[in-house]
């Protein structure tokens, strides 16, 4: 199997599409000339033309609303949306229109339609430039919403989503486009709704998604040096959510620590916390702990938004409170990551 | 004359748009509709017009103001009333609702609640219509309260942009029926002049009597051949008037008097074409009761078919959530 | 005490308020003229004037951004959001300005903003008229998010609002709106952050909020004639939220059911169940329960509608569950409530 | 030429702000300024000319491209800075970085980091100005990209109303530097004579050479005096240049060609008042000289003043997300 970036199983994937079905198109802001702000769609217009690779003016209403207009004709529009965070700005057009067409016209259309970018915290990209907002969106019926934490997945899964008929929020993260990983060759698609295990272990569950995966792999590896068998899962896709694959699993661990980048409250965690709450109750030998973002808007400062942001010590932290016991931690304490609302 | 000779078939749907709507008011009094219920009564020759000019394979778009467009589209009256009762036999399974008409086989993608939130999906599908090598047109009916929203800002900026290259045949049809709600264009249009706003995109645009069949008629022919021809998006201003309140509660009315709306139904768009057909000698009298009578029927049968039919199957809620397994 | 409607204890409220204090404007669509949608602000044109009680245009992005600029500027604005369905065209606005600008300037400005308006379901107003937006501004740092279930609760939870310094966005409930109660009269203030047990029982706790509650206390009564005495618990704001009054119920009933209007996943209740795992996970003698609306977009057909959202019956069954028994429940059932995602 | 003997200072103001930038480029490829950095380099006379003309009690709003903003606003050089180097001292704590620089008591409202998204901010601003009854006029610079935002149109409509009863004393500065990112005014608006495009809001607008401060200035006398002396919005197309990429990371910038930024660069604003200065006779080399010297060791200084002071401590971390207590 090759070994692809993250970024390049998206692109090639794209490419793949793009060769095989003419109607798939892409739109956004500086994919074209400017040759996409992360290089995604480097070389596309060259390569596609300007009818398919449309550069859009700073207008996320219209691009957006156009899209799910192009998708209702038969198009597979795929949109980048520069970052998730501009999102906000479509986000009725997401909500109120892609998500609800076919159930309010009671199933005469498809909206074949992927919406994709990085979602999650950069480098000091400050306030409004660093969010990460899988569980609004997931909170949407109508909606598929999908984190790949590699560069296999990130193929897999948006190949799903281009082939599927239903609007798909895709969130990349920033953080990983350059990380590498085997990508399986040929007609390769990872479906909605199930997790993967990604370690499995006996003492605690660990569920994370996108970025945090990393980030709990590191926990659980560390862990391991202590004794301490972390199973890992990768969730891939919030809605659907593979609820049977994590219940199954803290049914086994008796512990779970659930991993998210974004702020706590009302956060995604969450709902994987209710979820084996629901499912594995009479397993738990401990409260279920959550890895959180700080409950702030993202600082500049660095020193403020490392404090912001959780890591791997955070999750064996958390991990060692769900066994009852000290283990020594490598990080330092990001004391930020624990608040509440 | 030849003209005005079809226009006779277009009178009668308007007449049947009319009494249809009445009949919903009186539904809805009678809570067999629930809801929001926003009637259309006094704009009939805008959407009659404009739907006169659109070849079988166009296809359009709405706001919630849009059972003439359903009706006048060529949905069947008892498919749009059994929508309005929540039946499954509706034009949209009963999931929809007077906002939410959907007839796809007819080219009408859909009544939309948000107001200006449709303007970009127009768009957009006029752009696939030209990407798929066709000549079908995509027709956009807004109201004048949509034209402040953000959506119809970028909508029409890019709509400006994608007709430079001949890939917009997109038709915008402002409905200015003078009211938001309860707010004049004047209070909430920094323009008056709602057509001249469409040259901050450089898109050609009239404006029309929107009560005169006829003449809406013409601007539509004009733009829909325009747009076809060329891809590009054009726009028409159409004056019309709402003759009921903004929605079905809207009963008290305390901006606007009396006497406007009596002076504006002295224009009614029914009896001005009715007029025109009458002194061309193309209806008489008994004719003009044949069509009454005959939307009256038609109505009553909606009516009767709507009330009989079943609610939607308890299965239908969990159903078109989403499409085919991805 | 007085007798007022909910809308009444609001619309006083903002009375007295304006009379008092200058810089509390009003903004929105058909306040003035239109006397109100809901016939909130009826009267309140005449009695203030124009430049106190604007009438915008349908242009929800510029008068709350505008409403944001003001607050900054030192006014405190009130802002009539229709429906909290049209918010989501000013999302953008609410949540990377309204929400942090205070933040990201240094803490340089207050944003003493309120919007207001009718959260959730009418009655077949279908998809795109029928949400309940909690969970999506709970999660957002720098918001307060309130939403009261009784008159009395609406005019103090109100005060405290446009006296405070921050953005609130206040959800009322339009089903609420004739709802009658007692209300303190004079500078009656509820504070945020403070839930009210409103009926004390040993067996299990309810949790609910907004036009909930009434749902749960209906619950709770039948529930009393099976003998199983409920605590019920108005939450009365969900950020800030009051957990250790969650908490210290659960502790002594040891099961708990927490009702929320809207979809499940990803839905505020699931934030109530991660708190009580968290904080009362020892003294759980059973799963908890979430009583929830339908995973699906607002159907408009009235028999949809009322199997999409969840009734007395639904949280009494619920109830049943935790208490591992049966009982006869009045509603019949909602089988639409309980799906996932 | 009283006119241009109070240029003179803005000159030393200007080369002050090209200077700063210069450094935050170094300081940014160091790695001592992190996040996304957009200078102001060619687009010095836009904000100078605009910011000459407020009064001390006047208030401005803008983008992320806020650096030049504080600066002739009067912000210290050192607290500017140090906000880039993410220090306690910053000009926002550290918390905002280069796109929210903020200076409440000097009346600059903030930098904003989506496009468009203060627009509305500066119009209920500009009202609350009238509102508590002062003559002082709210300004907002912004991009040609951000016309093309709904933020933007909803805003100018708004402004528009509120204007006619003398309620919105707000002056609109577009920076036209030809680009959004890598996107032309060509290939972004329908119409490109972005000045015309005020007309749909009945905003009385000019376009300006953004490159000669003296005709800016006198641009946003105008501007300014209007605002203030009638409550009524105005507008100022100031066509400029963005001589850097869009950002640091915008180095390639395959969308436009080096001969394009050659040629702008032949009409460098500071350059072109310098030249009417020297020719007015109120410069000279020693006087240039010595304030290029004294631009580098104000910058010199604001680079050390913020390598030396402290990062935000950690309880600034939760400070400020509300305020006192509700
Ligand atoms: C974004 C949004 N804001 C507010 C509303 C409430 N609303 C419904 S119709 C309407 C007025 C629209 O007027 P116009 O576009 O002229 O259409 P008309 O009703 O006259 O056909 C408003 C404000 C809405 N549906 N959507
Ligand atoms: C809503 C939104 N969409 C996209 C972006 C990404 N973006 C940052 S700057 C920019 C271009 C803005 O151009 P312009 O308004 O001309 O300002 P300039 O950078 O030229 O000063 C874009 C698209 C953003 N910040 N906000
Ligand atoms: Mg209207
Ligand atoms: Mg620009």
């Amino acid at each position: 199997m090759p070994i692809l970036s993250y970024r390049e199983a998206i692109r090639t994937t794209l490419i793949e599409e793009m060769d095989r079905d003419p109607t798939v198109i892409l739109l956004g802001e500086e994919i074209g000339l400017y040759q996409g702000t992360f290089r995604m769609t480097a070389d596309l217009l060259e390569r596609y033309g300007p009818r398919r690779v449309i550069d859009t003016p700073t207008s996320e209403i219209g691009f957006v609303g156009a899209a799910i207009g192009m998708a209702m004709l038969g198009l597979r529009p795929v949109v980048e949306m520069m970052t998730w965070n501009f999102s906000l700005v479509a986000f009725d057009q997401i909500v109120n229109n892609a998500a609800k067409i076919r159930y309010f016209s009671g199933g005469q259309v498809d909206i074949p339609l992927i919406i994709r970018g990085p979602n999650g915290a950069g480098v000091q990209l400050s306030a409004q430039h660093s969010q990460s907002f899988e569980a609004l969106y997931a909170h949407i019926p109508g909606l598929h919403v999908v984190a790949p934490a590699t560069p296999a997945e990130a193929k897999g899964l948006l190949r799903t989503a281009i082939r599927g008929s239903d609007p798909v929020i895709f969130l990349e993260h920033a953080a990983l486009y350059g990380s590498k990983g085997e990508v399986p060759d040929g007609e390769f698609a990872v479906p909605f709704g199930a997790a993967d295990v990604v370690r499995s272990g006996r003492d605690v569950t660990i569920v994370a998604y996108s970025r945090m995966l990393g980030t709990a792999l590191e926990a659980a590896a560390h862990l391991a040096g202590e004794g301490i068998e972390a199973e890992v899962i990768n969730l891939r896709t919030l809605r659907p959510l593979d609820r049977s694959t994590i219940v199954e699993s803290v049914g086994r661990t008796h512990r779970a620590v659930v991993v998210q980048e974004q702020w706590r409250p009302f956060g995604a965690a969450a709902e994987i916390v209710a979820t084996i709450t629901e499912g594995a109750f009479d397993a738990l030998d401990a409260p279920i702990e959550r890895v959180t973002g700080a409950d702030v808007p993202m600082p500049y400062a660095r020193n403020l938004e490392l404090m912001a942001l959780s890591n791997a010590g955070d999750i064996m932290r958390a991990v060692a409170r769900t066994l009852y016991r000290e283990i020594p931690t490598p990080n330092g304490r990001s004391s930020g990551g624990q608040s509440d609302a | 004359m030849a003209d005005l000779q079809s226009a006779l078939s277009w009178y009668r749907r308007m007449v049947l748009v009319r009494r249809f709507e009445e009949e919903t008011e009186r539904a809805f009094r009678r809570g067999k509709i629930g809801g929001y219920l926003h009637v259309y009564s006094g704009q009939e020759a805008v959407a009659a017009g404009f739907i006169s000019a659109m070849r079988g394979d166009d296809i359009c778009f709405t706001s919630y103001r849009d059972h003439a467009i359903a009706l006048l589209r060529g949905s069947p009256p008892g498919a749009v009333m059994a929508e309005l009762y929540g039946k499954a036999a509706g034009l949209a399974r009963g999931k929809g609702g007077s906002m939410h008409l959907f007839d796809v086989g007819r080219g009408f993608y859909g009544g939309y609640g948000i107001v200006g939130g449709h303007i970009p999906l127009a768009l957009g599908a006029a752009y696939a219509l030209r990407y798929q090598g066709s000549d079908r047109v995509c027709l956009c009916f807004l109201g004048d309260g949509a034209m402040n929203t953000g959506a119809f800002h970028e909508s029409l900026n890019m709509a400006g942009l994608w007709g430079q290259t001949g890939h917009c045949p997109l038709v915008l049809i402002v409905e200015n029926n003078g009211y938001a709600m309860g707010t004049s264009v004047a209070r909430s249009s920094a323009v008056t002049d709602l057509a001249s706003r469409f040259t901050a995109y450089a898109i050609p645009s009239e404006r029309v009597d929107g009560m005169d069949f006829q003449t809406v008629r013409l601007a539509a022919e004009r733009a829909v051949a325009d747009a076809r021809a060329s891809g590009r998006p054009t726009a028409v201003e159409a004056v019309t008037y709402r003759f009921a309140g903004h929605g079905a509660a809207d009963v008290v009315q305390p901006y606007r008097s009396k006497e406007e709306v009596e002076q504006a139904r002295r224009r009614d768009p029914i009896r001005l074409l009715e007029g025109h057909l009458r002194a061309a000698g193309l209806l008489d009298d008994a004719a003009a009761e044949a069509i009454r009578e005959e939307a009256e029927q038609a109505v009553l049968a909606a009516v009767r078919h709507s009330e009989d039919s079943p609610p939607p199957s308890p299965e239908a809620l969990h159903a078109d959530v989403y499409g085919k397994e991805a």
